[in-house]
């Protein structure tokens, strides 16, 4: 076997336990992993934790839960990546999240989220250039007596049509 | 605790209350416009007015008619009343109409249709009691069910009561909860589970949702029944990561309920002890499958395995597990307190109880609602919903989401249970039903559920992970005009394999929103077909 | 009467066409029952009309692919997909992947990206025709009424198949006769 | 340990109870195409390839997972069962690039093998040519996405026989995608003891030995069940 394949990985845990000491962050999320007794099966309560600490999850922080949790770095990036939820890129300063569950559909989200990508030009699931607007889409938040209902750094708003998606973000770039 | 106890702090809840309640809606719905802030309102205004001995601004859960809100309600003296549509700087017209003031605020009418045709069973204290609040649930009967069970029913014979009920799974495909949860008593193993499955993943539902918000320890009792039943001493309570006010309220009521002793160790000084833990779910749909949502609780990828073994014998790792959706657990309590007889005189023959329905889309009254099974639908959509809004007219009605169908205006007559939706081609599912008027495209529709089906496909098996993008690409095709006969003759035969050969719920389902549209819209299919020059 | 036989070549590497000629004896049989009226390897010009059968090789690669076969499948009564590339797309179409719908992408890639000397993407309008957004297999155009897979099909599988047809039967390859690759 | 009998496609057969319908068929010399299944690794029923008819069900069952009872009556090769295998088949061609004639496993491929078997001679659905890259970067293997049919054999071969961990699936439906510990090059892994498993479980030309050219891949799958059988039940049986 060759040494070369040996070394970087002592390297890379050691230097991710190295960052981790220096972020107040890891040992909140530790705290967070003992209270679930380090229990493997605890993995996705965890990612939940580490991307609400950290606002998404970078591949350090993947392993660091890895070695915590024991677990094989493949299964740990084999779950956050299975689930929608999880976000392994960083996302812009303002979030907009689109329903799209069928209630909103039917009233005309499908009209909001192409008013943003006209105005803002990105996709669903990009972010501007400059990183102040990441737009998003949901498959159903469950609002549906308020459709077509979208979602504003994390505040659910009813009734929504393409002009007031537009106004709200508007406020947000200048 | 003892009944005693429990009766002590009904009693005493009972009688601390003022004379008027004035309810705000605190629900997802209604928070989105400010109920938080019309209850902060409200409540300077009772103080400011001079009514804060007579008056309780109250946190209510979900009332229903959510595309009316934000809801306030009130009672007095036997009296009710709803305003819609209220605004926070309502407040003080509403405190001042409370003595007989002028209140320009729109008044609901509690005997419009949307209410009266109503029978509540599972959201019998949604929108009345305090869903952070113990005491208001204990007050209005809470966990005595619990304690009957406990104390005067062996385990076989709860799970005879709810065999007597009827009652059937609220998730979708109405397998018989009694036969279930026999099934799970009678699975050997000193460790058994029961998973609460809250994944309510369909877009266009959010009767779980309301639910869990509203009412959650009416879900935990029925889960305690449960796990009594069946010889459980650890719950899960699975739920959605984007209904994070059912999962605060949940923690809550988990966290009340155990300083209570209502759960934990020796519930109600018996040797019965039971912890329930709350799982979220990341964003897959696919976990509202069973055998998916167990991968899931344990931390695993969210992937369906093959059935049998079933979970009821072999569930959580590898246990005996009872899983019953959010809807169904929520029954649990009213059948032992009333008795299996009395919830199987409501219903058809084969569909007991009631069902809660998340009526939503192109219809003038959106909200939700509980009405007994068989329930023609005519009488859902005209009458309660009031039909298609704009002067437009009702061309179809969606239930089961993804895995359902369209149901045409034709068949409004159709009584709602589980055999009749069935025949049609559709499902009566966990109860999203969203009204399409005439001017939707259902080639759109399918297309749009088709879409959704090939984004939450898990990719475990062939059928569906590589079946649903050939649909869908099909679809597609169909719908920019592009495609021929021939096209739609491989959809139809794509629709026939997935739904036969996929692993789990997901796929086999994944084609009905298009063989119901086709069954019943065809022509619309066809209209966008192209010739075919250079075909056989 | 004898059958109008055609055999084409589109985008591929004349490979099948080199099995085809090692059918050997076979083709004298074949002489005295078919008349090859369009080839690689005779001098016509322009496909005839009132083919009875036309064995395609290659993928569908540029527009005067696709002209020539909507003109075959027009004046044809059977077509055969004829070898991998007919059938699959096979080594034509794997530059679909570097450029679905952009052929921008994979002249870019090819003739420069790629070049040791003079990188420039080839223009000769008129003269080289112009690519299709994407390699497609020959029945994703026109329906085909029978498959010869294999790259190249070995002259027995060229003949079962060829046999079967001038017989007058419905041609039937099974097990490895289908084979791939 | 009781015997239940039942019939395969009529023909009466007696198996072990918790034998799985392909263990019973597979004894008895009937055979049931398979994919994601692989000897000396515990079974997922994901190809549905094994799907069986079963007299008393509507639903057709994966063979795979399906245990033997007493007086069960299975069919494993009617037109209707033969017809959905190859539209699988054909998905799974239409889903990424096979391209048998440039593969290192052509001529000894499970996928190519099964194809030509269940009489596919072309694929009816479009391609769907989605790029997928080729990772060189280990020492001694390589793996072609373009040619993975997420059968998930070498995860299991990893984590079950070598108990490694090193691959798993990530992402979901058709971005699926087999990783190498957190996603990145084989060459860098960690966890990899390059002990080849994988390789040798892979159905398809996907991972290889480097070095290999067209038609040279040849897994040598029997070796995985010899493993299993040497430390389940000490007993070191040759592969034929």
């Amino acid at each position: 076997m060759s040494a070369a394949l040996i070394t970087p990985q002592k390297n890379r845990i050691q230097a991710v336990l190295q960052h981790a000491s220096g972020d107040k962050r890891f040992k909140i999320l530790e705290v967070h992993m003992k209270k679930h007794q380090f229990r493997q099966d605890a993995l996705i309560e965890v990612l939940h934790k580490a991307q609400e600490l950290f606002g998404y999850l970078e591949d350090d922080l993947l392993l660091f839960i890895s070695y915590k949790l024991k677990l094989p770095p493949s299964r740990v990036y084999g779950v956050a990546t299975f689930y929608h939820f999880f976000q392994l890129k960083p996302q812009g300063e303002h979030t907009c999240v689109v329903c799209l569950g069928t209630a909103c559909y039917v009233k005309g989200a499908d009209k909001i989220i192409n008013g943003i990508q006209d105005k803002y030009k990105i996709k669903a699931g990009e972010t501007t250039a400059d990183n102040k607007l990441s737009l998003l889409t949901a498959r159903c938040i469950g609002a549906c007596g308020i459709a077509p209902a979208v979602t504003y750094d994390g505040h659910v708003a009813p009734k929504q049509t393409p002009e007031a998606a537009l106004e709200r973000i508007k406020t947000w770039i200048q | 605790m003892q009944l005693d106890e429990l009766k002590a702090i009904a009693e005493k809840h009972r009688s601390s209350r003022k004379k008027i309640i004035v309810r705000t809606c605190m629900s997802a719905g209604c928070m989105s416009s400010q109920a938080d802030i019309i209850k902060k309102n409200l409540e300077a205004e009772a103080k400011a007015q001079g009514l804060e001995a007579d008056v309780e601004v109250r946190r209510v859960g979900c009332m229903g008619f959510c595309g009316q809100g934000p809801l306030v309600g009130w009672d007095n003296s036997g009296e009710h009343g709803l305003w819609e549509f209220v605004k926070p700087e309502d407040a003080a017209s509403i405190i001042a109409a409370l003595k007989g003031g002028e209140c320009k605020v729109q008044r609901g009418d509690p005997k419009h249709p949307f209410f009266a045709k109503q029978m509540h069973i599972v959201r019998a204290n949604g929108g009345i009691i305090d869903p952070e609040r113990i005491e208001d649930y204990i007050a209005i009967g809470g966990y005595t069910a619990l304690h009957h069970s406990l104390t005067e029913l062996q385990p076989a014979q709860v799970v005879e009561e709810v065999t007597k009920s009827g009652l059937r799974g609220r998730g979708g495909a109405g397998f018989p909860s009694g036969l279930k949860w026999g099934t799970v008593a009678k699975s050997p193993g000193a460790k058994k589970y029961v998973v609460c499955n809250g994944d309510e993943g369909d877009p266009g539902a959010f009767m779980d949702r309301s639910v869990l918000e509203s009412d959650p320890h009416l879900v935990l009792e029925g889960m305690a029944i449960a796990a009594y039943a069946v010889g459980a001493d650890q719950g899960y309570l699975y739920v959605r990561a984007e209904y994070p006010l059912a999962i605060s309220r949940l923690q809550i009521a988990i966290k009340q309920a155990k300083q209570l002793g209502l759960l934990g160790a020796g519930i109600f000084e018996s040797p019965f002890n039971f912890n329930v833990d709350i799982r979220i779910g990341a964003g897959a749909f696919v976990c509202g499958e069973e055998t998916a949502l167990m991968a899931s609780v344990e931390g695993k990828r969210g992937t369906p395995r093959p059935r049998p073994p079933f979970p009821a014998e072999s569930g959580l790792w590898g246990c005996p597990t009872l899983i019953n959706n959010v809807e169904t657990f929520a029954n649990i309590s009213a059948i032992i307190n009333k008795g299996g007889e009395w919830y199987a005189g409501i219903g058809t023959e084969k569909s007991k109880g009631t069902k809660v329905f998340a009526l939503t889309g192109k219809i003038k009254n959106n909200g939700l609602i509980e009405v007994p099974m068989g329930i023609p639908l005519r009488q859902i959509i005209m009458e309660m919903g009031g039909g298609a809004p704009d002067g437009r007219s009702i061309k179809s009605v969606q239930t089961g989401g993804p895995s359902g169908g369209c149901i045409p205006a034709d068949y409004l007559d159709t009584p709602v249970d589980y055999e009749s939706l069935t025949k049609l081609g559709s499902i009566m599912g966990s109860g999203g039903m969203v009204v399409m008027d005439d001017t939707t495209n259902m080639v759109e529709i399918a297309k749009f559920y088709m879409e959704f089906c090939m984004e939450e496909s898990c990719g475990k098996c062939i059928p569906c992970r590589a079946g649903t993008v050939q649909m869908f690409n099909l679809l597609e095709k169909i719908t920019q005009r592009k495609a021929t006969a021939r096209d739609l003759a491989k959809l139809e035969e794509l629709c026939d394999m997935v739904k036969n050969t996929s692993l789990c719920g997901l796929g086999q389902t994944a084609p009905n929103p298009v063989i119901s549209t086709l069954k019943f819209f065809r022509k619309e299919y066809a209209e966008l077909l192209q010739p075919d020059p250079f075909g056989p | 009467m004898k059958v109008r036989l055609a055999t084409v070549w589109l985008g591929g590497c004349s490979g099948c066409h080199m099995s085809f000629l090692d059918l050997d004896e076979f083709l004298i049989d074949l002489a005295n029952a078919a008349d090859l009226v369009y080839s690689p390897v005779v001098d016509v010009k322009d496909y005839p009309e009132n083919v009875d059968l036309c064995l395609i090789e290659g993928a569908v690669c540029n527009e005067d692919n696709l002209e020539i076969l909507h003109k075959i499948r027009a004046h044809t009564k059977v077509l055969v997909s004829f070898g991998d590339c007919a059938v699959t797309g096979n080594v034509p179409a794997m530059r679909n992947p570097f450029g679905m719908d952009n052929v921008e992408n994979v002249l870019q890639c090819a003739y420069v990206d790629h070049a040791q000397n003079n990188p420039a993407v080839p223009k000769a309008d008129g003269i080289v025709p112009q690519l299709l957004a994407n390699v497609r297999p020959v029945h994703e155009m026109v329906f085909v009424e029978y498959f010869l897979p294999g790259c190249p099909p070995p002259a027995a599988r060229i003949k079962a198949l060829v046999a079967q047809l001038l017989a007058g039967a419905v041609p039937k390859l099974e097990g490895e006769q289908l084979k791939f690759g | 340990m009781a015997v239940k009998t039942l019939t395969i496609d009529g023909r009466p057969i007696t198996a072990e109870e918790g034998a799985t319908v392909l263990q019973a068929a597979t004894e008895a010399g009937i055979k049931i195409p398979t994919l994601c299944h692989l000897e000396g690794v515990y079974d997922v029923g994901a190809c549905r390839l094994c799907i069986v008819e079963i007299t008393g069900t509507t639903k057709l069952l994966p063979a795979c997972t399906t245990k033997v009872s007493e007086g069960m009556e299975v069919q494993t090769q009617t037109e209707r069962l033969r017809n959905y295998r190859r539209m699988i088949l054909e998905l799974l061609f239409a889903e990424r690039n096979h391209v048998c004639a440039v593969c290192v496993s052509n001529g000894h491929c499970e996928l190519q093998t099964l194809a030509y078997s269940q009489g596919m001679e072309h694929i009816r659905y479009d391609y769907t040519f989605p790029k997928w890259n080729v990772d060189t970067t280990h020492r001694l293997f390589g793996m072609d996405h373009n040619r993975c049919v997420l059968c998930t054999r070498c995860v299991r071969a990893c984590w079950h026989i070598e108990g490694a961990g090193t691959k798993n699936i990530a992402g979901r439906g058709a971005t699926s995608k087999i990783i190498t510990d957190l996603n990145q090059p084989w060459g860098d892994s960690d966890s990899c003891t390059e002990c080849g498993k994988c390789v040798m479980a892979c159905p398809t030309g996907a991972l290889f030995q480097k070095g290999s050219t067209v038609g040279e891949m040849v897994h040598d799958r029997d070796k995985l069940e010899f493993i299993v059988t040497a430390r389940e039940k000490k007993q070191w049986v040759a592969a034929d």
